[in-house]
């Protein structure tokens, strides 16, 4: 147990300040310590890629961070109606999370074809004609419906969870005070699901800062580099382009508002221990 | 002598390559006293390179890799974590069996020889679409300009001129080994993507290959694919008119059962400068320590170019040998004029054996962005092309 | 004086519950249960823990889903009606605050579901606080209360809202005796000027006496007796009544009537003055006596003889345990009077306050 | 009497029950239409997937692609498809699915209920290691597990799966734990539980809904993981997503699409079943009776 | 009788807790509480809602952390001790029950958690199971029992443990009045026969008087005062002990002391036989009168002439609401008597037990 933390603490921390230190090299293949100092940051933002990376990383987080919390809830919320079949629901909300990327990625680019999937279908029906995944103005949009069908399960899970632990005495008292079953989940049970929150907000949050497989799997970035995220970004300079400092540089560039945000936050709201 | 057990990482797994690797997997367990450890990763260089940098490493890397040769390589290399094949070769005189030299030199690092290539594959071709053509009622064109001209008609019967898949590399593959050696010609090409000479690329003979880049641009609207095969079944089944593709994209055609020069055409080269790119995969061996495991490797070398070996990887494989002094059993239309070109000394190195990685990433970036925004011109992308191979190390 | 406040507004039953039955699972907690409670009338449930009190209170609230029966409220039929339809107000007996929410917000959640006013809420909000004495802790979360303050949050939450009918499960009983007989006070002030219906489960007797209007006697699920509280006090309707009621509690003695004489063990005593339809002769009978209700008399009168065993000091007076015959009698004595341990006294029960049992049915005579 | 009596008769109809089910059938629909894609897909031959509409059920249904997918798919000159892997996959994910729920649930619960120094850092470290993207961390894994000699080794792979499952897994916990009535640690407490005593007899019976999670959380990412298990794994213990990914991901040459979707929804069994069996820890109100608040 | 049983063990303090300090954020909840508690005595904690009673039983069981001061338990110094190192055993206010594991679980955790022997456990849960009568409930889990149960099982799980010290805080307060009265005797009973040392919160008095040895008396986070039952009632330290113990409350007269005799309004008593300092003449000063120690006088005598303002049946006796100058003076009289609203009474206090207060320092004359 203890070693086990000891080597994540290593990692955790130290993984970041290596990576760091090596951002200012001109590392390529391997690492190594040759000394460069801001010239990979300065390639990094003049970069089209990496600015066009962030932009859409912005547009797809704020999208898919309100829609997974919202659907996930919803649907948590739902299947705790004491509902029938609730066990086959969930597991049919949580099944792609199951399935590789690698290949839904491929039933997804199938789907939003504009001849053999929804689009086809939709202009069949006398709707406009559209394509998602080749137009760059939708292409995140795009992808963001695919996360959305594969992300939500698991924070549908993580709320459902949530709700379990939630005393009946508590839906009683609301009844009595007269307050409708949506106003009860909105002023009572999400208020008192605030740990649960902040635990999906940090998974989908990490997820979304993490985004790589989707796109890879539905676009590769494109069309043109228009859905690329950073984490591809990264990937792509650490192994395709075999220019390990301009990772670094950009996977440091990523973790910098994430510890500006997450080291103040954490302390906050987490900060202030309940027992002691 | 007691046979080492050797790890072999390759990226080769699809049903035409798996059946490849076994002609070397049963030339190491026929052959030698050793055997061959199967360690297929697919995906391509890319996601075997981490895992084989990882291995190295970590201390225990695997026996032998599959990697592209060229610069890829040079940092291991530098960093001493490679065999030195240079006594194998020149035992076996590759410096003279293997053609087109470029391939050897690829493997060549301050006069020694650390990789084994095994085969040639090329990346400039075109792929002609038989029913496309005529469905619009013409005969297949005989290079580039026959095919802009043939534009308006393929347009007119509603096929798509040009199939183009969605991924970078495929459009960007278009550019830097198509139009750009066609149109700017070898020279040119080679002083840029070699010497990396920005001006080259500033200059006129880029800037009519840019043109015709941008050009061609227009033409691939409403492929609306992902894959580059599924841009080779748009110009199978008639729907696109033309491909752009190394020559892997005739093991579809085949696999459809349709007949190079009938049913498909193709022009190495766009068929302006027929010159033949000669890519192809090259083994390394990663220094083991262990003297029996260092003479097993060079045994496996030496055994992954000799004739029998390149006749039946490569046949199995649909790519061309190494060795200009051996014959494939059976080849169709196409793969004759590649021969043809290859005895003709008609070759340029691959583009990868030229730039980093890096390079060739920007590249794409860029070429991928040009592709897709009709808005950018073709100055635009020559300067920025220009700053990159400046840049370039 | 019970019955002359709040009598006002008496009339035709406005809560009615009617053959009510109850299970969870295979466990028949109300067994086919009928009580009618008038308008403005403040009903005090009695029973002993684990009767099913909370459970009649849950299922006249629309909380729990009856297993069979009808519940009326103002005259309506609401057996099927949600819980916030049936114009309730309600004292959990586990609280049930929400946790997030400052005192304040736990007060006013209610109010401004019904869209009241804000200047209306704040004004009632702070009425009520007052009342509880939650004032300085309007700010503080339910977390960081002690339990008699979360418990007074809860009190409140019902307290701030106008229902027709209130349901208050133990609502004091984390509280300390001066503040319980404060808000004591309080409840019967604005029961009496609001004229709601009240539905009160308590275990102080005390607070049964003081508050009720009529008291309820439940066990086992079943209603055993409805009447006011003196009436319930001085005229139990069974044996468990009588048990039940008072505290401490009626000592019971065991005997037979004869002759119009009660015998206990060698002892008689004449039954005259009994109130109810004492039969000349039965064969058992038990007879039951509060401690007031029993003179420690001079020696000579007649009564029954009895042996001090302990003396209990009860604030205001003593409480004399006594051995009749091998039962055991508790007397309530003056705090000056002095009985040491094993001393032989005189008890003269007041006839006219006993009680008289049948031993076979248990029921008064 | 008359009118309503006893308990309210359940309507089928009811406009509570056709929203409930009408919008979870709708999304159900959502859900499901890519896997109905997928399992028409793989019951199709080639020839039939070329035509093109990928809604349509197969005209001649084939089972080839699966048994192909399981046995017959080859891996560089490994022909045993999908099989081949799977009793790796097992083996690595049992440990590693063990070890880090047992580490992240019990770093959660002294985060949320002892107090020792530095635990926020501690915190605040792990959230961040939730951010970085693993293969930024690749090389400095692997230097560590070397210099810890358990670089491939299955141990190693179990570490990693362990240490990177961390960050989440350990909020995921503490969060929950910290949820849970004070008065239930102090109880236990007093009735002589330890550190330990507590973990197992209190906090994890009551908690059993986000131990399902964490199991659904880790059995995904062990099971689906490929990364790592070509990196620390050698070929004789690869686990079954390398198989996958080599049906899959083969740049060169003809795509067996119906294949790849048999292999996908094979690989994708043990999960699913997973997530079925899991059912029974989501139970309801599993702290009630425990206090009054 | 408080006094002599259990008494046999007392000795030196036993459970100490020196200049304790407790604070919630900014809240200073204890203020330099110091107390002593004699081995095997049964000292019962009285206190407003929310003063700290609680708050004092976490510190000494070592839940909470505390902000200043010591703990002792047996002579050591336990103050940095674990909770199960400290041989206690503690019913929670809020019960605390393990949701998961049924009555039987949660009764027999304690005790597997110290190796003891099956049917050791199985013995001694079936007979605290038996003391508090929740012996059909053992198979069934928390969440399916009434508040009343729930308690009892909370006061099970520390019964069934042998602690040196016992921490209950307010264990009865959800049960019936008659099962209250056996469970009392029933503690006392345990309490004599074991001599473990009991701290004991309530709120009801009955049970603070007939339980403890001595009482504890807290306000505000301070010990007001710590004394027998009888002396506390008789003879409180200060004004807030007088009117917070006994109940129905002490009556305050706010009046003067001069030439012998408390003046109150227009009206005059002497305080010949008050049994304390009280000096001749002083300011200001307040007379305290428990209601039974008050006489309704016939016209004629000495006292205080009163109106009649309210009647309180309060089962065994009445309680008379009265006015006197203007301050309300409660009177507990015989059922019998009736006294109507508005009819002027003389009262007749017995000075012997009253108590006069300084009105300034509020202590005891
Ligand atoms: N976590 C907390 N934060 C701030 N104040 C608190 C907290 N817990 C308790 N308090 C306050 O400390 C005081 C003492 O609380 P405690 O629970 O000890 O009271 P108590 O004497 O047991 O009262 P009761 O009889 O109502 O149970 C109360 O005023 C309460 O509001
Ligand atoms: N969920 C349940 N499952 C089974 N039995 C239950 C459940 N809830 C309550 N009971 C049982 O029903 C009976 C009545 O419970 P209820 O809470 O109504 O009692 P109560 O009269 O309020 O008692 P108390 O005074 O102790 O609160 C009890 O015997 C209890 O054990
Ligand atoms: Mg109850
Ligand atoms: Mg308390």
């Amino acid at each position: 147990m203890a070693p086990m933390i000891a080597v994540a603490l290593v990692l955790f921390l130290g993984g970041p300040i290596w990576t760091l230190l090596h951002s200012f090299t001109d590392s390529r293949l391997l690492p190594r310590l040759r000394w460069v100092g801001l010239d990979q940051y300065e390639r990094l933002w003049a970069s089209r890629k990496w600015l066009v990376s962030i932009e859409n990383l912005a547009l797809y987080g704020i999208c898919s961070l309100v829609g997974t919390l919202v659907l996930g809830f919803v649907l948590a919320a739902l299947l705790d109606r004491k509902i029938r079949f609730e066990n086959t629901f969930r597991t049919i909300l949580l099944y792609p999370v199951a399935l590789s990327f690698i290949v839904t990625g491929l039933i997804w680019q199938w789907l939003l074809n504009p001849e053999l999937g929804i689009p086809g279908v939709m202009r069949g029906l006398g709707w406009g004609a559209f394509d998602p995944l080749n137009d760059p103005s939708l292409v995140m949009y795009g992808l963001g419906v695919a996360g959305l069908w594969q992300g939500t399960g698991l924070i549908m899970c993580i709320m459902l969870a949530g709700l379990r632990g939630i005393d009946d005495n508590i839906w009683n008292a609301a009844r009595v005070d007269g307050v409708g079953v949506v106003k009860t989940y909105l002023s009572i049970i999400v208020p008192m699901m605030r740990p649960v929150f902040a635990t999906a907000l940090v998974l989908i949050t990490s997820g979304i800062v993490k985004l790589y497989d989707l796109v890879v799997a539905m676009t590769s970035g494109g069309p043109g580099i228009s859905s690329e995220v950073p984490a591809k970004y990264v990937m792509d300079a650490m192994f395709g382009g075999q220019n390990l400092g301009q990772g670094f540089a950009a996977a440091t560039m990523m973790l910098v508002p994430v510890v500006v945000i997450v080291v103040p936050w954490t302390y906050l709201a987490f900060g202030r221990r309940k027992r002691g | 002598q007691d046979g080492v057990k050797l790890e072999v990482m390759h990226w080769w797994t699809s049903g035409g390559e798996a059946a490849a690797v076994r002609k070397l997997a049963d030339g190491i367990n026929g052959r030698t006293a050793h055997s061959w450890v199967d360690s297929a990763i697919a995906g391509g260089v890319d996601i075997a390179r981490p895992v084989i940098i990882s291995r190295i490493i970590g201390g225990s890397p695997p026996t032998a890799f599959q990697f592209n040769p060229g610069r890829q390589a040079l940092e291991l290399i530098e960093a001493g974590l490679l065999l030195d094949l240079t006594d194998v070769a020149k035992a076996q005189r590759w410096a003279e069996i293997v053609n087109p030299p470029s391939l050897l030199e690829a493997c060549t690092v301050d006069g020694r020889v650390y990789c084994a290539p095994v085969n040639i594959h090329s990346w400039n071709w075109m792929w002609l679409s038989g029913p496309a053509y005529e469905a619009a009622g013409l005969a297949m064109p005989a290079d580039w300009t026959g095919f802009l001209n043939s534009v308006p008609a393929l347009r007119k019967a509603g096929i798509t001129p040009l199939a183009m898949g969605g991924q970078a590399w495929q459009q960007a593959g278009l550019f830097n080994s198509g139009i750009a050696i066609a149109i700017a010609g070898p020279e040119a090409w080679l002083s840029v993507m070699r010497d990396r000479n920005a001006d080259v690329v500033r200059g006129e003979d880029y800037g009519r290959a840019f043109q015709a880049y941008a050009e061609a641009r227009t033409l691939s609207d409403g492929t609306g694919v992902q894959d580059w095969n599924q841009a080779t079944r748009a110009v199978m089944t008639g729907r696109a008119a033309a491909q752009f593709m190394g020559d892997w994209a005739q093991a579809e055609f085949a696999l459809a059962g349709k007949t190079a020069g009938v049913d498909y055409g193709c022009l190495p080269g766009l068929g302006l400068r027929p010159y033949l790119q000669t890519g192809g995969d090259a083994f390394f061996f990663p220094k083991q320590g262990n003297p029996a495991v260092e003479a097993a490797q060079k045994e496996m070398a030496a055994l992954m170019l000799s004739p029998e070996v390149q006749v039946s990887f490569n046949s199995a494989k649909r790519s061309l040998p190494v060795r200009g002094d051996v014959d494939l059993t059976t080849v169709n239309e196409c793969t004759r004029q590649g021969l043809d070109l290859l005895a003709k000394g008609r070759t340029l190195p691959s583009t990868v054996q030229l730039i980093s990685a890096d390079t060739n990433t920007q590249l794409n970036d860029l070429l991928t962005e040009f592709w897709n925004t009709p808005s950018m011109t073709a100055g635009d992308v020559q300067e920025r092309y220009a700053r990159i191979i400046a840049d370039a190390r | 004086m019970a019955l002359d406040s709040g009598a006002a507004h008496l009339d035709a039953a406005f809560v009615s519950v009617r053959d009510l039955t109850h299970s969870f699972g295979t466990v028949e907690v109300l067994k086919g249960l009928d009580i009618e409670v008038r308008n403005g009338e403040f009903l005090v449930l009695l029973g002993p823990s684990g009767c099913g009190k909370s459970t009649l209170l849950n299922c006249i609230a629309g909380l729990i889903e009856i297993t069979d029966g009808q519940i009326w409220i103002g005259g309506r039929n609401v057996t099927w009606e949600e819980p916030k339809d049936r114009g309730i107000g309600m004292v959990f007996q586990s609280y049930a605050l929400y946790p997030h929410m400052t005192v304040h917000g736990n007060l006013s959640f209610g109010l401004k579901n019904q869209r009241m006013p804000e200047d209306q809420i704040a004004a009632r909000v702070v009425r009520v606080a007052r009342i509880l004495q939650i004032e300085p802790l309007l700010d503080r979360k339910p977390g960081a209360l002690s339990g008699g303050q979360r418990q007074r949050v809860a009190i409140g939450r019902a307290l701030v809202r106008d229902a027709d009918v209130f349901l208050f499960d133990e609502p004091l009983s984390n509280l300390d005796a001066k503040l319980r007989a404060e808000l004591r006070v309080e409840l019967k002030r604005l029961h009496a000027g609001l004229g709601n219906t009240m539905i009160y489960v308590t275990h102080d007797q005390i607070e049964a006496m003081t508050l009720a209007d009529r008291i309820a006697v439940m066990r086992d699920g079943v209603i055993q007796q409805l009447a006011t509280p003196l009436e319930l006090y001085d005229r139990p309707a069974n044996l468990f009544v009588a048990g039940f009621v008072g505290s401490p509690s009626m000592s019971m003695l065991d005997g037979r009537i004869a002759g119009g004489r009660f015998h206990v063990g060698g002892q008689s005593l004449a039954l005259d003055g009994y109130e109810g339809r004492a039969p000349g002769t039965l064969g058992a009978a038990i007879l039951g006596l509060r401690p007031e209700h029993i003179a420690v008399a001079p020696a000579g009168v007649e009564g029954l003889s009895a042996v001090v065993e302990l003396c209990e000091p009860m604030g205001a007076d003593k409480l004399l345990w006594t051995d009749v015959e091998g039962r055991k009698v508790s007397v309530r004595v003056p705090v000056e009077t002095s009985h040491p341990r094993g001393s032989r006294v005189t008890l003269a029960p007041a006839m006219g306050k006993a009680s008289l049992f049948d031993a076979g049915t248990e029921a008064r005579l | 009497m008359s009118g309503p009596r006893g308990p309210r008769p359940r309507r089928v109809l009811s406009r509570g029950n056709v929203f409930v089910y009408g919008t979870l059938m709708l999304v159900s629909v959502y859900y499901l239409l890519p896997l109905w894609v997928m399992v028409m897909t793989s019951l199709k031959g080639l020839p039939e997937i070329r035509m093109g509409n990928i809604f349509a059920p197969p005209v001649e249904v084939t089972f080839q692609p699966w048994v192909k997918a399981w046995a017959e798919a080859c891996t560089g000159i490994n022909c045993d498809g999908l099989s081949r892997g799977f009793w790796n996959s097992v083996r690595i994910l049992i440990p590693s699915l063990v070890l880090s729920i047992a580490v992240a649930s019990v770093n959660g619960y002294a985060l949320s209920s002892w107090r020792f120094r530095g635990s926020e850092t501690f915190f605040v470290i792990l959230i961040v290691g939730a951010f970085i993207p693993y293969q930024v961390l690749l090389y400095p894994v692997v230097i560590l597990l070397r210099s810890l000699g358990l670089y491939g080794s299955i141990w190693g792979l179990v570490l990693v799966h362990t240490i990177f499952g961390m960050p989440i897994l350990t909020l995921l916990f503490r969060n929950y734990f910290a949820s849970l009535p004070e008065d239930l640690f102090k109880a236990a407490r007093v009735d002589g539980a330890g550190f330990w005593g507590i973990y197992l007899k209190i906090i994890l019976p009551v908690s059993l809904p986000i131990f399902a999670v964490a199991a659904i959380i880790q059995v995904t990412g062990i099971w689906n993981d490929f990364f790592f298990g070509v990196v620390f794994a050698r070929p004789e213990t690869y686990p079954m997503t390398v198989q996958l990914n080599n049906i899959v991901n083969s740049v060169q040459g003809v795509k067996e699409y119906n294949v790849n979707m048999a292999a996908t929804l094979l690989t994708g069994l043990l999960p699913l079943a997973v997530y079925f069996a899991s059912g029974k820890l989501f139970m309801r109100g599993i702290t009630a009776g425990a206090v009054k608040v």
